[in-house]
């Protein structure tokens, strides 16, 4: 099997998006290992933790050459909360590299990255990817409000972003999967990728079913372990229970029964 | 350098820590991050007669120190583990040990003697103990009468060493060490999780989908510990003690009351290689210490 | 404002944040930190009819999210509470109940007919589940015969509210509920302490003079919940929820498992203050989930 | 009863004196209660906490002028090493003022106090009243070797310190209860004070019995409360089972069966 490592991590920066959003930098001084468009790392959230597991979070950035591995970190709970607050030099471990990852068709022409809330985290390295072998990629970012938008800065370079609200406050005022673009050019699409909370990807899944495109989704459920002992963070899949730590969190859309 | 082999019968671990079942899979899941060769021993997932799906998602719930765990057996069945898993795993150089469970006592009987000629299985864990299914588990671990039943049943079929899994949702589990014992039984493990339930307040539901599940994790220690003591002073047989070990000495606490061997559960999730560092502060320990060999601590408890 | 008052038979409290037995003195040594009178009631440290010295020191040992005690009833009798203590106690505007204790059902009966004329006590609570006495205590509450047996001749002696305390560590704890109810018990109160016992590995002796003690705290909360919701959908009576209540949120976990008091213990060794915390907790709960009347949550988990 | 409070703590400034030793004074920025010779608090070691419940420590030293209060920590196990970690700034809360007091006799002219390890702690507050009523005090430490002989410095300004270490390193060597002051001056004194391991403690009381010397011992039994509602700290005397929170931490040696 691929080498996981439990990871000292020393908090580089942390650098506030909006209330309670952040962007996380850690910096490793034995080295970083190669990570995937969809990896995760498992972090304990302060020592000691304030909670008894460790907090899986989307890689959001990485590099090796570097040693610096980013994660863009809402605060939900406790957990989140704790590591958000921890200082700069701070020591941390980490499991990483965890889960699959993406698949990138590499005849993809128009990509569609559909993301709400938290859900952009996996979504840098991939569009990266994806604008390297010359994928053209829209993001459909969703959020409550013009706050919690954060990061379409950074997404900008690497394709379209259009947003919507709940509120209102920018972009398209409603759902993200209500979005006109979607019904607009869907047809043009030929890959979809989308993380978010299970509704708005349930949407993203029928819309993607109705229009025939392939679609990945990268689920959040809830982890002990986070690298295939537990069983605790199964998913209904057609082929059975499928832990999403191992065989996912990214899954062909098709292949969810959607218990969850 | 101290000498850390421990017996249960005519079986001989190179130590005493060993992986708890259910919380190291079948040991593959862990060689990204150990080397399982390293371990005592291996105590491999949960296997039933048939393929089992398990519960529904949520099955976990974290609390304080500890989680509940509501996984439901979730496994392919003992035919899949013999026919794909045991031959990737078959090279480990620790003893490979599978736990077994069945909703009947025929169950049991048919995945024991599936197991029974293999070679690189010297042993089996027979699971009287899980809070997480509908029929058979724990029902069986928490009277005398059903304890003893299957457990004699096995003993029929199994020639091997049998290990027997107590459930710590009882009122005396000397009673049921006992009846294990004289059913043949040639050790006990114990303490499988304790029966809890945790609730979210917010949306007024149960956080597991089972509502009630297992409880893992230090916050069980204290309990575990009392029983591994309490059982070690009623049987014969040699006690494996299992429940909150986080570190060496938590391991050593355990022997002391008792255990001959442990087993290393829940702390995995946090640190999958906290096994081997149990090891090493094993080592260090006996050394500070002055003991030579490890299994002398084994019921050592100080008690005037 | 939401209505926080609960109710008991006849005796209303005013809202259902009360102090667990043995964690609370007689209310006196918290009055530094708290004013009594905002509490839904003190459960004061356990009595028995002779003073007590209790077990020998050291009589407590920390553990993961909790702590393990085995004070031993220390106390000074219960005419010494009637004389000496009561009387500085008897202005506080809420309910004072005493936690009643025996080595025999005939100490048990002392105790009660002593209490059952004082204009102040409404309500007692008979404690069938002391795991740190050697006579009596928890051997009452392990059997549904003897549960029975002390709640029967309880309930001929004492007309007010009776609050019959259950162990844990039982294997069918709605049995054990069923029992005391049958017998006349107008409420139960769960849990009392799981038994446990804590080794110190570097001096190989126990941390606890007594060996095992009651395990208390955060870490008992997930098998506390999971008894109150089996108790309370198995019995008539209403139940008082007590384990590991550190937070308004706890509490409420209790009330929609199905309790419709709830005793904090522990929590207020970490921080004196905090039972009134949790009072105002609730009623923000209360406040952002819009409901008027908090004893419309008692058993209002949502389970489908 | 006294008043008593949940503080909050905020530390302020944490000297080390050796290693694992630590002075750690924090400032309150609600005001302090006022402390008597003896009292102690219970404070959390962090929060997160590393260890379920507060530890207790004498009061060192305290300004109610200034609002700052100061502990004199040695690092034992996991929640001495997380206080003494914790970095200027943390807030913290602290059960205080805890316990009970010395008796100081205003007829006692020479008084002796006996501190071993880090017994020293609630002897600063002491000597001060004593200096001031004119009582003359010789202080009489004892440590492993001279590298944990500390704060004989700050001693030296209230009275004579004599010291002794294990090792010889430092003073006397041998046990503090070994000292040649003790059988030559035994006579002179007319007031013990003691507090550090009990083999010392009683070692000291037998001395005091044998000399006629009033003595007062300070004890550290393990606490969960810390006020008196648990029952944990009993310590057996001849009334009885008393607490050393509330009933204590000082009582006179007569008092003490030496249970524990
Ligand atoms: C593979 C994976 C990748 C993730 N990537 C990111 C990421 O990049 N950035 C990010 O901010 N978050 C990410 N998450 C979610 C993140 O792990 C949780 O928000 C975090 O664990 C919450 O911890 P907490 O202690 O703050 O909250 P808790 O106190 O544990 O929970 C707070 C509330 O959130 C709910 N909750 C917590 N975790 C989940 C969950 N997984 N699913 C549903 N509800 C939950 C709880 O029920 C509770 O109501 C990811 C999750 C997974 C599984
Ligand atoms: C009233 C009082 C005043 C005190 N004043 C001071 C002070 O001013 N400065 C100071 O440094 N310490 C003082 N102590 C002792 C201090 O409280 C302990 O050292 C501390 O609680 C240890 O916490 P820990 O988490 O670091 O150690 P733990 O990990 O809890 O314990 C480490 C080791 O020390 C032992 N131990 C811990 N506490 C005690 C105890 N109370 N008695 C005997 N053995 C114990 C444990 O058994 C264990 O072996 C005082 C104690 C009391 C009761
Ligand atoms: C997620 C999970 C799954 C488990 N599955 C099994 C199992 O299949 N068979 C079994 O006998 N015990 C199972 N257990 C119980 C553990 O083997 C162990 O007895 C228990 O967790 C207590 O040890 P710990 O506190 O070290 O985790 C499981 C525990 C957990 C946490
Ligand atoms: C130090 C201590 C003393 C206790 N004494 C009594 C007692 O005298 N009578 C009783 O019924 N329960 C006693 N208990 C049990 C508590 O009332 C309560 O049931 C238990 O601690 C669980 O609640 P908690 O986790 O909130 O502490 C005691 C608990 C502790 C920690
Ligand atoms: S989190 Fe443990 S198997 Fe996925
Ligand atoms: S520590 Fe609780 S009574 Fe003294």
């Amino acid at each position: 099997m691929a080498n996981k490592v439990v990871a000292q991590l020393i908090v580089q920066e942390i650098t506030p998006l909006a209330a309670d959003h952040f962007l996380m930098r850690f910096h490793s001084d034995t080295g970083l290992l190669p990570v995937d468009a969809g990896n995760f790392a498992q972090l304990a959230t302060g020592d000691p933790p304030a909670v008894f597991l460790r907090r899986p979070f989307s890689i959001f950035d990485a590099d090796t050459a570097l040693s610096m591995i980013t994660f863009y970190i809402k605060v939900v709970g406790k957990g989140t909360a704790q590591l958000t607050g921890q200082k700069p030099g701070t020591r941390l471990t980490g499991l990483y590299p965890l889960g699959n990852s993406f698949t990138i068709p590499t005849n993809a022409r128009n990509a569609l990255i559909i993301a709400g809330g938290s859900g952009v985290a996996p979504f840098l390295l991939l569009s990266r990817k994806l604008k390297k072998q010359g994928t053209h990629v829209t993001f459909l970012i969703g959020a409550k409000n013009r706050e919690e938008l954060v990061l379409t800065d950074v997404f900008q370079e690497y394709g379209d972003v259009e947003t919507s609200t709940e509120d209102g406050s920018e972009g398209f005022k409603g759902l993200v999967t209500e979005h006109p673009i979607l019904s607009r050019k869907g047809q043009l699409f030929d890959q979809v990728y989308s993380c978010g909370p299970v509704p708005m990807m349930k949407a993203v899944s029928r819309w993607a079913l109705k229009n025939d495109i392939p679609c990945e989704l990268s689920l959040e459920n809830t982890m002990a372990c986070g690298y295939g002992v537990c069983l605790s963070c199964v998913t209904g899949t057609t082929e059975g229970n499928r832990c999403v730590c191992t065989e996912g969190p990214v899954f062909n859309h098709k292949l969810l029964t959607w218990q969850t | 350098m101290a000498d850390l082999s421990v017996q249960i019968k005519n079986l001989v671990f190179r130590n005493p820590v060993t992986l708890a079942s259910g919380t190291c899979g079948f040991g593959e899941e862990m060689t990204p991050f150990i080397n399982p060769d390293l371990l005592g021993g291996l105590f491999v997932k949960g296997l039933t007669i048939r393929n089992r799906e398990g519960n529904p998602y949520p099955r976990m719930a974290e609390t304080a120190s500890g989680m509940l765990n509501a996984i439901g057996l979730q496994n392919k069945g003992v035919d899949y583990f013999i026919q794909d898993i045991l031959p990737r795993i078959r090279h480990y150089q620790t003893h490979i040990i599978p736990n077994i469970n069945g909703s009947t006592v025929k169950e049991y009987i048919q995945v024991a003697e599936k197991l029974a000629d293999l070679d690189r299985i010297p042993a089996i864990e027979l699971n009287i103990s899980c809070p997480n299914v509908k029929a058979g588990g724990m029902e069986f671990g928490i009277t005398c009468p059903s304890a003893f039943a299957v457990t004699e049943a096995i003993r029929k079929v199994y020639p091997k060493v049998l290990i027997v899994k107590l459930s710590p949702n009882v009122t005396h589990i000397t009673e049921i060490a006992k009846a294990v014992e004289d059913a043949g039984a040639d050790a006990v493990s114990l303490i499988n999780t304790l029966l809890g339930m945790a609730i979210n307040a917010d949306t007024r539901k149960p956080v597991l989908s089972t509502v009630t599940g297992g409880l893992s994790g230090p916050a069980i220690k204290p309990v575990a510990l009392r029983m591994v003591w309490q059982v070690y002073r009623s049987v014969g047989i040699p006690v494996i003690g299992i429940g909150g070990i986080m570190n060496a000495l938590d391991a050593i606490e355990f022997m002391l009351a008792g255990a001959s061997v442990v087993q290393v559960g829940t702390a995995s999730f946090i640190d999958p290689t906290v096994s081997l560092k149990v090891i090493q502060g094993i080592e260090d320990y006996l050394n500070i210490h002055h003991i030579s060999r490890l299994r002398d601590l084994t019921g050592g408890l100080i008690t005037d």
